[in-house]
């Protein structure tokens, strides 16, 4: 079954606290030439059926409604995946 | 989630009919854990050779963490050593999932602890969290509300670099799993010592109260009562058995790659523990098993043992997360957050309302039989057909050779005496510097402050108390209290004794509160059963508890072996985890520990 | 006065909240999330938990209930509503309330009794405070730090639509130690602190005369039943 | 400054409670053709300077190693953004 992928991450203006501290981290570790590090989500959605542009569209309008919150996220990404990672495995 | 299962291609299962027509079969039980004789006597129990399914069965079930077979002989003093003033109050002694006391007022209070040591070790947040939530589980079984939690930590060195990735990931995993469920976190303990470096101790406990009438048994009786395995679907966690049956079978195939950590869901959990009190509540089912170590191995086995008579199960009727298990991999797979059922038929639809009113899903498996039998179909053929006293009940009991350490009195001898003993005051101010600097003195509160206290709102004492205190009844004012204590390093010098201090201690900082102790539950964690000296430890150590309890006169409620704790060779120190329940009439007069007012004065008690 | 308490699969200070409201002399009536009825209740408490486990974004899944829709109209129509943790949460998700609430900045979930100041006394919910009033009242949370956008900051400052401030400790890491916030109206309010456990004298924070003595969150619930009687 | 991504997956064979909720969500609002979810996560890594193979193999070892749990997750993916989607606001 095809899989799509939703990607989001916080906004670039709000505080990010996680991906604050995984940055420390990376420099604790003496990895100093990250400078910063930003931590969002990837949802893989297995669809049942063909992916046509109107399933795309249900799915950019969940990723807008449900997936993300608009006021602290954004919705970065949304693609098809080819090889479903899920089965690589 | 629509529900895939379709008979998996590798899965063509080794039914009793090919059992009995392939003898010479060679199974690989060696490689499940069992010995020659112990399959041997499989064999013979049978009159055949086992189906890979009854194999998977027997093995996970004849495990030492299932059949307590190095300990049983020790464990029935505890049900030896009593006096009528011990019986009294208990309602459900050892054996079943939890000890239920009477607490007086109609009210019973049921606890148990539990160890999740190995899975700790290996993956430190899930392995603790579903520590957590095993535990919950065994509570719900009695037909109780799940009120408290506690935990009592070992870790390794604080200096060692893997320490930090087992004490954090331990900490926030019991946080994560019992904060989410709504359980307040009473306490416990925690103990930094190189001995416990590559294998922490994590055992978790939990208490539930009941009304009388509420309480319920987890056993599969009266033929045509149906049995529903409800909660989370049954996917491929905890099985690293099952695929070596899997891939010694069907070559073809190859092992698969199961994982041997589990993930937990506390969210499930949580709606799993409103739905069965709605169940009991609603009076719409028989019992409620939960299922553990050993999946549904474990649970239609138990079941059955505990009734009267038998039980058939159709396994492809079980909820898959992943289609692709196999007949054996699902009788031992360890997902979490799943519990199986005895309904009698007119009550079913009913109990499905209440499983769909919370979005648990649910599946009709089998019935209650009475031809003493547990029989598994799988997709019509018959694979598992065995007596479940023989898998549940009547396994293996060994007497495992005992000897009185090599070392044990050269450590003796060496006794604090031999210590230099400073008298200048700048060593003696470095001395008292160091004690206060080492970890298990230090401050525990950035453990208990990711814990909720207050959830519930019953809360009468926590953190920083030497024992925790919950009110059951708002009305009277009717509580218990609740406190684990163990020193692993008494007991390495002397084990009886050692049980005892740990037992002692317990129980003082139970009856100081103000409360009056009632009845105990302990996790006895150490080193192989096959050491010789562990096993004399253990002897020891059981000897104490039996008769310190004979002398406090509270009982044994239940409790936890827990075996095979050791790096490499080198066993731990033997650490019986005691917890000590009380009852206080009204959690209004407690004590709480520490001064409270000025002026009061300060007395020493004891020798 | 019937004041509804909202159960979602994963709420766990509901029945705290309940008993908050006897305590306060109302009598409060369990709703559930998946019916479109409020039972005819004057004012509403969406409970602390973990609803839906707080996965995707804590509350997020819980604003989509059947029961949020009533909500959402009530609350719109006036009616009085307090979201307590996870319920700030599903108020922040249902747009109810501004800006969101995300992962504590130390990254772990923290228990603790926390001091605030009440900054604006005039809400349904904190009228029975004077302004500029410290109290005490347990915290409990993995995601409580408050973000917003710096407009949206701004006009909730400047429209004192602060309602509680984090004192001596930012427990989170939460913008302007901001503990709570209501809607312009006023009738909406979302706390981070748990109020329903600082109602009862020996279940509470330890304060200064006795341990677990604390009981300034029940003044949340008197304040609402005062606000109704006066309005009624 | 470049930016690269870093995905990290639960193990397909493990349990992804969060995933299951978020299924759930889309079951309840009738979005049936979607029948399982899975969620991970998504790291936007910001590199001081240019990104050559040295670099990449550096992100690569963090990966494993700082951003995700070998035990329960799997790293589906690195890759370095064209346009950095926290600059298109
Ligand atoms: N892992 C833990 N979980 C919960 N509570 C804990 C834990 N470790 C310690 N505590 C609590 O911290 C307090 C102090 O513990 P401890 O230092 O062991 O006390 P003491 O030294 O007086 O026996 C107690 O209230 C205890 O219950």
């Amino acid at each position: 079954m095809p899989t799509i992928v939703v990607e989001v991450m916080p906004k670039a203006e709000l505080l990010d606290p996680q991906g604050k501290a995984v940055a420390g981290a990376l420099g604790r570790l003496g990895k100093t030439r990250f400078t910063s590090v930003r931590l969002g989500k990837r949802f893989e959605i297995t669809v049942d059926g063909h992916v046509d542009d109107a399933v795309l569209a249900e799915v950019q309008e969940l990723a807008d409604s449900v997936l993300s919150n608009s006021v602290i996220e954004d919705v970065v990404g949304i693609h098809v995946l080819e090889a479903p990672a899920g089965e690589t495995h | 989630m629509t529900a895939v299962t379709t008979t998996p291609s590798r899965g063509i299962a080794d039914t009793v009919a090919h059992a009995i027509s392939t003898p010479e079969k060679e199974q690989p039980f060696d490689a499940l854990g069992l010995t020659p004789g112990e399959y041997a006597e499989i064999r013979q129990i049978l009159g055949r050779r086992p189906t890979s399914g009854e194999l998977a069965m027997y093995s996970v079930m004849w495990s030492e963490h299932c059949s307590y077979k190095s300990s049983k002989k020790y464990l029935r003093q505890f049900g030896e050593k009593v006096s009528p003033a011990m019986k009294k109050n208990l309602m459900v002694g050892m054996g079943e999932n939890a000890g239920v006391l009477d607490v007086g007022e109609g009210w019973a209070v049921t606890f148990k602890i539990e160890s999740h040591n190995h899975p700790s070790y290996i993956e430190p947040f899930q392995g603790a969290a579903t520590g957590v939530g095993g535990i919950v589980r065994d509570i719900i079984s009695m037909g109780a509300r799940p009120v408290a939690v506690m935990d009592a930590l070992r870790f390794g060195d604080i200096d060692d670099p893997d320490t930090a990735r087992v004490v954090h990931g331990v900490v926030s995993g019991i946080s994560f799993y019992g904060n989410c469920l709504g359980l307040p976190n009473i306490g416990g303990e925690t103990w930094f010592d190189r001995v416990y470096q590559g294998n922490p101790l994590v055992n978790a406990l939990s208490v539930g109260v009941l009304r009388h009438e509420d309480l319920h048994l987890a056993n599969a009786t009266g033929a045509g009562n149906q049995v529903v395995l409800f909660g989370a679907r049954t996917g491929g966690d905890g099985i690293g058995g099952a695929s070596i049956l899997a891939s010694d079978t069907f070559s073809e195939g190859g092992p698969t790659k199961r994982p041997a950590v589990q993930v937990g869901d506390p969210f499930a959990e949580k709606v799993l523990i409103e739905c069965c009190l709605e169940l009991y509540r609603e009076k719409l089912v028989e019992g409620i098993q939960d299922l553990g170590a050993a999946g549904i191995s474990c649970a239609t086995s138990e079941l059955a043992s505990n009734g009267d008579g038998g039980m058939f199960i159709e396994l492809d009727k079980v909820l898959l997360r992943d289609p692709t298990l196999t007949a054996e991999e699902i009788l031992m797979s360890e997902s979490q957050e799943r519990m199986m059922a005895v309904v009698t038929p007119e009550k079913l639809a009913g109990f499905l309302a209440v499983t769909a009113k919370w979005d648990v899903e649910t599946s009709v498996l089998g019935e209650v039989t009475d031809t003493g039998r547990l029989v598994i179909d799988w997709h019509g053929e018959e694979i598992v057909n065995v007596d479940p006293r023989t898998v549940a009940v009547d396994g293996p009991v060994y007497d495992r050779p005992v000897a009185y350490p090599a070392w044990q009195d050269a450590l003796q001898a060496d006794s604090a005496s031999a210590l230099p003993r400073p008298t200048d005051a700048a060593t003696l101010r470095e001395q008292f510097l160091a004690l206060l600097g080492s970890p298990n003195l230090a401050d525990p509160s950035w453990i208990t402050d990711q814990y909720d206290r207050y959830v519930m709102g019953n809360t009468a004492l926590s953190f920083p108390d030497d024992a925790g205190m919950i009110r059951i009844d708002e009305e009277s004012g009717l509580g218990f209290v609740i406190a684990t204590d163990a020193n692993g390093r008494y007991c390495q010098l002397d084990p009886y004794r050692g049980a005892q201090l740990a037992l002692a201690e317990a129980h003082r900082n139970v009856a100081v509160t103000g409360a009056v102790p009632v009845g105990i539950s302990d996790c006895l964690n150490f080193g192989s059963p096959e050491n010789p000296e562990v096993m004399w430890q253990f002897s020891q150590t059981v000897d104490g508890l039996a008769d310190g309890c004979l002398a406090l006169e509270i009982p044994v409620t239940g409790g936890n072996v827990s075996f095979y704790n050791q790096t490499g060779d080198q066993p731990i120190h033997p650490t019986p985890v005691v917890a000590v329940l009380g009852v206080i009439d009204d959690v209004a007069r407690r004590v709480p520990s520490g001064w409270q007012d000025d002026g009061h004065n300060i007395y020493l008690l004891g020798v | 006065m019937r004041i509804g308490v909202v159960t979602f699969p994963g709420s766990l200070d509901d029945r705290d909240a309940a008993r908050a409201i006897r305590l306060a002399g109302a009598e409060p009536v369990a709703l559930w999330h998946g019916e479109h009825d409020l039972h005819g209740v004057d004012a509403l408490v969406l409970p602390g938990g973990f609803s839906y486990g707080d996965y995707l974004r804590c509350g997020a899944i819980a604003s989509l209930s059947p029961i949020m829709a009533e909500v959402i109209g009530a609350a719109n129509s006036g009616m009085p509503v307090l979201g307590i943790c996870n319920g700030f949460q599903m108020l922040t998700e249902a747009h109810l309330l501004e800006g969101g609430l995300i992962r504590n900045d130390h990254g772990s979930f923290i228990c603790r009794d926390q001091g605030l100041r009440v900054e604006n006394a005039l809400t349904d919910w904190t009228g029975g405070f004077a302004a500029g009033q410290e109290i005490t009242i347990p915290l409990k949370n993995g995601e409580g730090g408050f973000i917003a956008s710096a407009e949206t900051l701004e006009r909730l400052e400047g429209e004192d639509r602060v309602v509680v401030r984090y004192v001596g400790v930012n427990p989170n890491g939460s913008l302007n130690d901001i503990a709570g916030i209501s809607n312009a109206r006023g009738n909406v309010v979302g706390l981070m602190p748990h109020p329903e456990h600082a109602v009862e004298p020996g279940f509470g924070p330890d304060t200064a005369d006795a341990m677990r003595s604390g009981t300034d969150g029940i003044t949340f619930f008197t304040s609402v039943i005062e606000r109704m009687l006066v309005s009624a």
